[in-house]
């Protein structure tokens, strides 16, 4: 059976350029970058090129790139690092309801703690309105933090505007850039952010791979104290194949980002027209055209997104959906209803990622699965013979 | 994946006696999309038995085997019996399921229950009912 | 050139069997184990499978296991992440002199915020002693974290007796007992701690893996806040193929440990007698039996650290040094110095640990090494001709 | 491993004119061990010339290598010329050192210095260091 992975955000093999750079850490080189010896020259010397290459690729200087495991731990640093020191100028944070958990979550405990934290809303395509962050800003203000890019509905924020209002207030800017970083053009100077999280295994890079870019004039605290790897801000023996993998990934991204950019666009307006075409009741979530290159969100009416995940699992097609069944926490996308999805349509939601390894020879079998999936679900759903009935009774 | 017995992909995969039957003699509709799962069980009952059952489900796989199997279970069962049949059993019935599908997805007992309560009353009649 | 590697605590090759555990989970079994679909079932069971073998090495049950990527990160979420859950509770922290930077460096900080910190001393062996912990002990007392051996000198702690002591005053206890673990036998059920960190790298198991033993009785909050992996405690993407290596080192560490220890042991004192036998001016730090059986610490008396590593190191012997020059933040090492040891002392220390790839063969070339290295420093010290001088006047 | 250059490391594999001289003209000492380094530098002074130069050191590669180079810098030099010998000039002949060294172990010239003045103090000449 064909087995294709339309869920590459979750997960996509390595590059095996980037296995085979990190493989000889793991043995050869296997020494510790603080070492006073010999064995650690090769890991340092690996370590501080994948620092480059990762700065590289957001257009930063290497001594602004803090490694961090993951980009969760990324945006932990970024605003609890931040706020610990800055925490005599403000107590207000802004960020908004469609950031990942990993930025939300922290702010619900920053609250309890003291701190008032205002989530901008998005419009129906997820985008935050500049506008209405400038009107949020109080002198209170210390942080404004909005993700780059959704990984669920792909939309793009309007990354420039949204700094340039909070840079006039003087507000440092977080974006989490996990979803964007290696399928977007990000230059982390031009933009002005002060803090950048990145993911690498979003663009081909091992999981376990990660930073934060913490720019020159900001002053943040460790959150992770100890030793004084990374500049003090984040201690603990580097994790050197990990991060050569990630220096690797970064590279080959930033060789060929336009062309990634390009070709994944192509093949996902390929899938979108193939999908829309021939399966029925399909709607597209996020932002038409400002949207990450290999994102694509669909909900499909009248059925539940797990039941079509399984089926499609079936027919070794490999998706995520944004359904409160499919979440480990049993609640349904936070982003979706933000963007005001109606439940049944949240229910309903299908994300497709691309990948470098997806074709598109691949896309028929897709189109034919998902509509032969839906449709059998469809006819076993309530809602959809609900909606025949009123569709009956109005002709 | 889930979690998911064999038993549970099985009823997901070829689930039973799907439909709505058409002038049912009892209905019992639970759930709603936003927490994710609707079922609605339809029967006919002949000689207090329930000689028919079909159901329509908006849900996960969980959702859509318990349906399947509460639908077996009934068939052919008398009101009473099919009033036992509780949530936990069909759960047991299927091989188990995932701790977090036990709650959200396990209602087919009591969308099948309503069913029958429905009937009774269209029937004058009132009944316990055993979950 | 021979190539000896005597400093396996800063860094060892993986062990073969755990490289090849590891590398299936780069490429073909690359999925994510919070996946709806089947691309993450391999690596979910894998990862529970490592949770096991976790487990099982230091007798605690698997859910009690939160997988961290350093040691560092499980003293900080261990800490932190009680103190947080336990507020209320008081402000006073006990822990000691001889830590590791990552539970000293967070105290500090603490100390800053408010909190009151007692640094417990050591003797001349680094030991604890319990009966000072006792009377250490107030009301509001919250935590107790004491290590379970020092990394450095190798001194292994009366933990059992520590941990009675704040049991039976209801204040719940914290090992950091990454230099412990695959080196001695540690049973944290019976031990009755609470806490505990535990880093894979020092027992054959790859960089980035380390994991915090979280008693079931035992509330801490969240360091890295996000998604719901490891039950909420620490978000992010679980690095699977990293894990997988710790779980695999854990289980060849619980299957041979009696066997390592003893190895390493016999080892470890044929090493010692050959160099204090002929290698004049040594001194072992450290206790001379309750100590890591991979864990050597000399003071080469009259030179310095530094100079001995890089003459071993050209000599293709690699060791490690608590001199100032050494250090990143060139300090000298303060476990020495909390031992007592005098200032020319501490900055002539050497540290060998053991590892695997050792064996008898090479103690002769390590100790003749040893030797000319010294005595060639020796003669250019000062230290040394004023000794020299000093026995004369009094001859 | 330290940042050295090759130059570091050649002085410090192999450093010249070690040792103390007998009765010298001037001798100068700078460091202690708590900091981690220590130089005991000697000189014989001869037509206002160091004729020889000597020293002694604990410490880290840096300083043996620079106790070397400053050794070899002052030889033949006129006493004049030797106290201008800088420390920042003893690192660029060695080829840099790295950051975090240029502080503490860098301090063969003022070792050098000292014991140039202690041979002038001697003379009862009091001379201007040019550190
Ligand atoms: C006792 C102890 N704690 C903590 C650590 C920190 O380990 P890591 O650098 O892997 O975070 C070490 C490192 O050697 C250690 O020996
Ligand atoms: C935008 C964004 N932020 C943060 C994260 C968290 O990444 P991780 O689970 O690797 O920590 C993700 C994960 O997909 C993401 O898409």
């Amino acid at each position: 059976m064909k087995k294709i992975n339309l869920d590459n955000a979750a997960a996509s093999p390595l590059e095996p350029a980037v296995l085979e750079a990190m493989l000889p850490f793991f043995t050869e080189h296997f020494g510790n970058p603080s070492s006073g010896h010999e064995l650690g020259n090769v890991p340092r010397k690996a370590l501080e090129e994948a620092r480059a290459s990762v700065a590289r690729l957001i257009n930063a200087e290497p001594r602004e790139i803090i490694f961090t495991a993951s980009a969760s731990e990324a945006n932990n640093l970024a605003i609890k690092g931040l706020i610990a020191a800055n925490r005599v100028k403000g107590n207000h944070i802004i960020s908004s309801v469609v950031e990942h958990f990993s930025v939300l979550n922290q702010l619900k405990t920053l609250e309890k703690e003291g701190f008032a934290v205002t989530l901008l809303p998005v419009d129906q395509y997820g985008l935050v309105n500049p506008e209405q962050l400038d009107q949020a800003i109080t002198d209170k203000t210390i942080l404004v933090s909005i993700q780059a890019a959704n990984p669920e509905i792909g939309t793009i924020q309007p990354l420039d505007d949204l700094v340039k209002v909070a840079e006039s207030k003087g507000v440092p800017f977080h974006t989490d850039a996990a979803a964007a970083v290696g399928w977007t053009h990000l230059d982390a100077k031009k933009t002005g952010v002060a803090l950048l999280s990145l993911a690498g295994d979003q663009f081909g890079g091992p999981k376990g791979s990660a930073a934060l870019y913490v720019s020159k004039k900001t002053r943040i605290r460790p959150l992770i104290e100890g030793g004084i790897q990374e500049r003090g801000l984040r201690a603990g023996t580097e994790n050197v194949p990990i991060l050569v993998g990630l220096g690797m990934a970064a590279k080959l991204a930033a060789e060929t980002l336009a062309e990634r950019v390009k070709k994944s666009s192509i093949l996902r307006d390929q899938l979108k027209e193939s999908l829309i075409n021939n399966v029925p009741y399909l709607h597209l979530n996020g932002h038409p055209e400002q949207r990450l290159p290999h994102n694509l969100n669909f909900s499909v009416e009248f059925v539940e997104g797990e039941a079509l995940l399984l089926r499609l699992n079936m027919a070794g097609i490999y998706v995520s959906s944004g359904s409160s069944c499919t979440s480990q926490a049993l609640k349904s996308s936070h982003v979706l209803s933000a963007i005001g999805l109606p439940p049944e349509l949240a229910q309903g939601s299908l994300l497709f990622t691309l990948g470098r390894q997806n074709s598109a020879d691949e896309i028929p079998y897709i189109t034919d699965q998902l509509n032969s999936v839906a449709d059998l679900l469809r006819k076993m759903s309530p809602l959809y013979h609900q909606y025949l009935k009123e569709v009956q009774n109005n002709a | 994946m889930p979690d998911y017995s064999d038993k549970v992909m099985d009823h997901f995969s070829n689930p039973r006696n799907i439909g709505e039957i058409n002038e049912p003699d009892g209905l019992g509709e639970v759930g709603n999309p936003v927490c994710g799962d609707m079922m609605k069980f339809t029967i006919k009952v002949k000689d207090n038995r329930i000689e028919d059952v079909k159901y329509l489900t908006f849900g996960c796989g969980a959702a859509i085997a318990v349906s399947s199997m509460v639908s077996e279970m009934a068939k052919g069962k008398t009101l009473e019996e099919a009033l036992k049949i509780s949530n936990k059993q069909v759960a047991e019935e299927l091989g188990g399921l995932p701790g977090n599908k036990m709650h959200c997805s396990n209602l087919g007992a009591d969308a099948l229950h309503k069913a029958i309560e429905d009937y009774m009353e269209k029937q004058g009649v009132k009944a316990e009912s055993a979950t």
